[in-house]
């Protein structure tokens, strides 16, 4: 089905049956129900399949390097607060080399979506462990499987305050895309750890192994309960997807000096030289 | 009885060290605002061990009546405020040298210096006036005394330093001050020295440091955002637009590490902002994968980069000039940059603004080269013209087709940011076709490097050329770039010597062109440069084939002094 | 009193009445009750003012870059597991440079103790905020005050299955000496956050301050429940303190290859060139 | 009826080329082992896309009785598994290819070439076989066919290959090849084109690529401890060292970032470990403070640096020479270090090994600088020498009062790790005092970094001098290093001009005392370089003043190919 987001003559270098088509195909769905255009959305992401979305996509894009994209994203939406955000990765990318600033991210709470395709593995560098693969999973590199405990992004992300925490899985694009709207239009840092198989290069966590092991959380979830929210996100070998936790504290470039008392992206600005030769001559 | 100056016209080098956290600081602070109030001209600089308390350090004031601007090895009054006083120190005094200290607090220390010494029972009086603590501001008021100063500035100072603390802190500082003075009296009547320079009142003249300098040429340059990650000595950068940023409307962030502060800053120039990042060379090394990224995504940063001694840690509080070939070819892949190196403060303020303006213009990583000496230095001068233009906006609107890396003869592509206009702005950090999407095409790649390259033409074209001072028809020729300056300047002065004149790189890369032909017209060439290496002198021969054989180098720690430029070159030439 | 880790003729560096001294006194005395020696202990550290400690304490010792003494630690372990690796650090080199080496060495348990003088502020540098100072705190960099929640580590630690995670005050040398004890004698990577008055640039998290807020687990606190301990770790305005969690698992080290039935450390091997020479021999 | 070889004793070029996840590897793979057993030279360069499934990737096989070891253009024999074939092999066909495709995949896709064209219905018989994932084997067949391979091993090949899957799979593919077999059979009937190369079986050959000689080289040099982050083309190293690990005892570990791979290098190296560090540009940008580190702390360190198109992400699968600035200036302040840039697998073997003995003994960072092109390319050559002698350690037994800095004429102090001895050692980031700790003093920083950087005297002593490759009497010299090496030199044997020779630098840094002589007695050098700025040209001039003027150039993101040279040459020399 056609959709405003749809970008043409475009060849997608992702696997046939990949979980980052559908994952596409809900931000798609989620930003046009949410009625945004185009021009209205940047896409930022690093390197990695995932962080090929941004050139498949209408809209603004700033694709970096690996692992960078949330420092990307918090100054694009610094230096214009206008502008919707919508930071995008794998596993690797935004837990692995990005880890310290998914960490520093959270704290801050600027208002931006991150979409994390969670993969399990490295794919486009062809099938390493990636942070949040699972104990014993085998690889060329891995030879007698993962050793180290899986990262688990939703719980850090909740350990350290994070405002807004969901989860949910590539292969069910109409509860993807209900997530996803939700966070977009959350005011503040909003993380989406969005399951997603990779058939080329995970064969242990495939769309049957989710699908055995997810379930959503309904209305009696209390959403502003940060422990019942770690408590979910702790529960071995199930996944609660939808949004585990939400509550608005101020955002990031709420607290920013230049916007105090003035609207204006940075770009829109100048420095006010008659000022500054007062500063000058003080000094 | 020992006069100062110790020549006709000459200057007073006063040394003040002490435990850090003991309040240098505050002398520093009172002596240089008030001695230019009175019409001194006045450089001082610093140096710091890395703690926060305890050690010894030390300040040096040059206080004259023509513009002083660089380090002497020289000590005329040397004011120890407690025991511990340093090698580096004890090693510069001379029998010019006198000592004013604290019998008491120094015990033996300066044993063999009887005939220089003169006691001054600071701490006594100090504790009579409440604390040890106030042992600095008698120091203060001990070398206001001495230069004779009027009690008016003085006392705007205290009330300016310490008014919010209540009246009765602006009292007891006033009361260590007074003692201080009569502290000065007595020691003149003892006759053992004499003090006789005279101030030399102009118009409006401020005193910055070069911090100052490159934070207000930020300013200048339109500069709203500002990521750094604190490291001696680029934090003084940061802390200072950090004040500004009310103000100035300037986004500042202390982020978790370097790597974020370089993002963050090509993030912030592909949507509009004028971004700043200030660090030092580990923190540089950190950055460099991300310059590599500003360079292919065209994003205009600035990176300041506050040399210090490595390799790794080093010396975190000292200086040194080794980081010119980190600047030049730090990041992967190739692409053109502008490397500035000020000399002078004022270049540090127009080289930071200019930095801003090229970057924009020409969409290419500009980086400022300073030290912790230069930092951390300062002296009086007639206020920064910031002039009535704005910075130009290099950016245009996005029409609907806009193209971010539409091919161009100079291969400067029109820049446009999101949300200005009806376009679409993308940046890609890989190899990309003319709107910015990854596209595998090995022509396109050869155009797109290119495109890019060729930059490094119209960067060119707007080289500075390196500052010759001294003689035109120069037979001997000293070469030297960034902090060392001043301190060539004056020990050429010194030598004063027939045929001889300096060159000044205040901007390294690109070189200039004249650069082959002014080195060719001398018979002989030193390099004087703050490293091991010859950095500079070695890019010279690879970029013009003339070999600078005689090199004057240092890397100690310490700045080199106008002593140690004079009698390297004296010893080189001769 | 004199104690065997004791190095002489050192200028020690620190500011007087600073809770690293307390620290650096517990550390001797756990050391020394555990029966170890000098020779036995190799203190790796980053840069900051905690991590100068490796330079007053006898040992051997590797005092590395800011931010990357958890990396060094690890290889040092791995390189040679018969030494006891103790990695000390301060909060902006653990947390905020380091953040990411934190999270990932957490995940891989080697047998390393990790003390983090944790006094909510940069100190070598000069007061700047670190990543756990309090929301409002300012400095000459964080005019307005800190906007950013603080980084929680111990809940980080837990959230992410650190197997031993425990928290002191400096000003408090015999509990500290007790737990820095339990997580150097522990098998895996033993996380210790330290309070640590800093009394030169932090005027706010005081010895008094902390001694409001702080108090010990008692016998009652079930150390190998750890959303008992999450529920500890992230009470707002109080600090547990004493070992939150702890629960052996296979260290690191236990799972890599060159170990598997040769204890030797690795600088006393050479490789087996006849192995090597058929392998070429058959490609 | 074109004949194959197009000259005599020449070989025959097949490129094979299809969609990522096709199975063009499979086809390599068969083709090389048999064609190796049979007694054929064989040289192999895979050039592929940045993706996992799709897109067109390929494969160029060149067969021959002599040793084959440089990329052409020249196709004689195209393979195309489906369509979407991409313009750079398009603009390889010449009216000497014959293309064998199947019609009913390729369309149109050939349609000008209909006289080179020979349909083979390979999706029919695979389909026949059991499904599309045969044809990759089908097409294996026809080739195998066609140079007339017995049976013995290609069936010992698929007993290995997938006999652990089970009879089925073998028989399947058996099946398979024997289709191709077939097709190759009729094809040669229809008389379009003669294949006559003949093997020339000599005795244990073996067949490795520059991952495998890199890795066999640094096991060779006792390397026990690999850490990297996975980046093409780096990681095929540390894939290969993680499947040894266990028979060699080598500690491997997949980090979280680059930063943690060297500080883990260097880590190891204090505890003893030789660690190995493998990565591409963008990785050893993050990296280059910690290799500062390294060298202040002088701890062994080797990395691996596999080169890829920058500024940044660039082209993350393709190949470029642009990072020897980087290597040689990467980390900030100053210290010594060595840079290899093999030019053969011989040489990638013995340097790797080499990088380990020099960095053990000289305590310095060594950098092995290959890149994408050299480590996905392989061919056929004599087993390495692994000889008989153990790596040398260098360590000590720490003594009572050992001093890890202790101060020695050559800069080398004795090196003991922790448990080794009585003796405590220390390791510090910062400049230290002999023992390692901390100690601020300007005299003992000079010392200090004197003693650092005279270990590149030292160094220097151990320079390898360039290959000479050519006649000693030249009068026009080409320069080049790193992968470049039997591209110059076969495009060098077909031009078979008089007075030319070669100059391969297989260390380049520091580089060789010969270089200046050796490029003085040219009358005319040409720098061949795989990247757009000379780099190497840029650093012989900075170290002998001589300017290259004439460079052949390419950054495209291919490699250079043997015609590129030869022709370029051709110009420039005429
Ligand atoms: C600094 C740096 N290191 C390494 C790489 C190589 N690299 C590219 S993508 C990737 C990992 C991809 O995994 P993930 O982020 O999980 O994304 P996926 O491909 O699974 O969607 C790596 C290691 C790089 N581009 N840059
Ligand atoms: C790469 C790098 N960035 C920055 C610095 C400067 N630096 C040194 S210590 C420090 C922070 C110190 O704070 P913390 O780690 O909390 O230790 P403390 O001094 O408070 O004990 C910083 C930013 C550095 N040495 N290296
Ligand atoms: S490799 Fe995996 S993640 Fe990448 S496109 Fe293919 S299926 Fe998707
Ligand atoms: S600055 Fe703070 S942390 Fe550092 S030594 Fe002083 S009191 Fe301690
Ligand atoms: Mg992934
Ligand atoms: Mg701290």
């Amino acid at each position: 089905m056609a959709n405003r987001f749809d970008l043409e003559n475009i060849d997608i270098a992702w696997c046939p049956g990949c979980g980052d088509f559908p994952i596409l195909e809900s931000l798609k769905k989620a930003l046009t129900e949410l009625d945004l255009m185009p021009r209205d959305v940047v896409f930022v992401s690093g390197i990695g399949q995932a962080a090929k979305l941004p050139h498949y996509i209408k809209g603004h894009f700033f694709n970096g390097l690996h692992g960078r994209a949330l420092s990307n994203a918090t100054a694009i939406k610094a230096a214009n607060p206008s502008l919707k955000v919508i930071a995008i990765g794998g596993d690797g990318d935004m837990y692995g080399e990005g880890g310290n600033h998914f960490l520093h991210t959270i704290r801050r709470n600027p208002d931006i979506a991150n979409f994390v395709h969670n993969n399990m593995v490295y794919g486009l560098t062809k099938g390493q462990a990636s942070p949040t693969s699972q104990v014993g999973f085998k690889t060329p590199v891995q030879v007698d499987g993962v050793f180290s405990t899986p990262v688990n992004p939703v719980a850090l992300a909740l350990a350290q305050g994070a405002a807004f925490v969901g989860r949910a899985f590539a292969g069910d694009i109409e509860q993807t895309k209900e997530i996803m709207k939700k966070a977009i239009a959350f005011k503040g840092y909003a993380l989406v750890d969005i399951l997603q198989p990779c058939v080329s290069f995970n064969k242990v966590n495939t769309y049957a192994w989710f699908k055995e092991r997810i379930y959503y959380l309904d209305e009696s979830h209390d959403r502003s309960d940060r422990m019942k929210a770690l408590e979910r996100a702790l529960e071995p070998d199930r996944f609660a997807l939808g949004v585990l936790y939400s509550q608005e504290r101020p955002s990031f470039e709420s607290s920013l000096a230049p916007y105090r008392n003035d609207d204006r992206p940075l770009y829109a600005r100048s420095p006010d030289l008659e000022k500054l030769d007062g500063l000058i001559r003080s000094l | 009885m020992i006069r100062f100056p110790r020549h006709e016209g000459g200057d007073v080098s006063v040394v003040i060290c002490g435990a850090a956290g003991q309040g240098i600081q505050t002398v520093e602070d009172l002596l240089v605002q008030v001695l230019r109030v009175e019409g001194y001209h006045v450089f001082g600089s610093r140096e710091y061990m890395s703690r926060v308390r305890g050690g010894n350090n030390s300040t040096e004031i040059r206080v004259s009546s023509r513009p002083v601007r660089a380090l002497v090895d020289r000590i005329d009054l040397l004011i120890p405020l407690n025991g511990g006083v340093r090698a580096n120190i004890i090693e510069r005094i001379d029998e010019g040298t006198i000592i004013i200290g604290d019998g008491e607090e120094l015990g033996t220390e300066f044993a063999g210096y009887e005939d220089q010494f003169l006691n001054a029972p600071v701490l006594e009086e100090a504790r009579q006036v409440g604390g040890k603590v106030y042992a600095s501001v008698i120091a203060a008021g001990i070398l206001a005394g001495l230069f004779d100063v009027s009690t008016g500035p003085v006392e705007s100072y205290f009330e300016k330093r310490f008014g919010a603390k209540g009246d009765k802190i602006v009292a007891q500082n006033r009361e260590a001050l007074d003692r201080g003075l009569t502290m000065a009296r007595r020691l003149l009547e003892k006759g053992r020295f004499s003090l006789a320079v005279r101030p030399n009142p102009q118009e409006s003249r401020i005193a910055v440091n070069g911090t100052d300098a490159v934070g207000l040429g930020a300013l200048a340059g339109g500069c709203n955002l500002v990521t750094a990650y604190p490291m001696s000595p680029a934090s003084g950068v940061l802390s200072f637009m950090a004040q500004k940023a009310r103000d100035f409307g300037v986004v500042v962030e202390q982020v978790e590490d370097e790597i974020a502060a370089i993002n963050w800053a090509v993030g912030g120039a592909y949507a509009g902002a004028r971004p700043l990042v200030t660090t030092s060379g580990g923190g540089f090394a950190l950055m460099t994968e991300g310059l590599s990224l500003a360079a292919v995504m065209e994003a205009p940063v600035v990176v300041h980069l506050a040399q210090r001694p490595g390799p790794a840690t080093g010396m975190a509080t000292r200086t040194e000039q080794a980081d010119l070939e980190l600047a030049l070819y730090g990041g992967h892949g190739e692409f053109p940059r502008v490397i500035f190196a000020p000399g002078s403060l004022g270049e540090a303020f127009d080289l930071t603004r200019r930095a801003f303006d090229l970057a924009s213009r020409f969409q290419s990583p500009a980086i400022v080269l300073t030290d912790q000496y230069f930092v951390n230095s300062f002296y009086d001068l007639p206020p920064f013209d910031v002039g009535r233009e704005l910075p130009k906006s290099y950016l245009v609107e996005a029409g609907p087709d806009y193209r971010r890396y539409a091919e161009s003869p100079d291969g400067i592509s029109p820049m446009a940011v999101p949300g200005h206009g009806e376009g679409l702005v993308g940046a890609d950090s890989h190899e990309h076709d003319e709107v910015g999407h990854v596209y595998e095409d090995f022509h396109l790649r050869k155009r797109m490097n290119d495109k890019r390259l060729r930059k490094a033409e119209a960067i060119f074209a707007e080289t500075l050329a390196p500052t010759l001072i001294g003689p035109d028809d120069y037979r001997d020729l000293v070469i030297c770039w960034g902090s060392t300056r001043h301190i060539v300047e004056e020990a050429l002065d010194e030598l004063d010597r027939p045929g001889l004149a300096m060159l000044h790189f205040a901007q390294v890369w690109p070189l200039h062109g004249d650069t082959a032909g002014l080195l060719g017209r001398a018979e002989r060439v030193v390099a004087v440069e703050g490293n091991a290496t010859a950095q500079l002198a070695r890019l010279i021969r690879r970029e013009t084939g003339i070999e600078i054989k005689e090199k004057l180098l240092n890397y100690s720690g310490l700045q080199f002094s106008v002593e140690k430029v004079r009698e390297g070159l004296r010893d080189l030439l001769s």
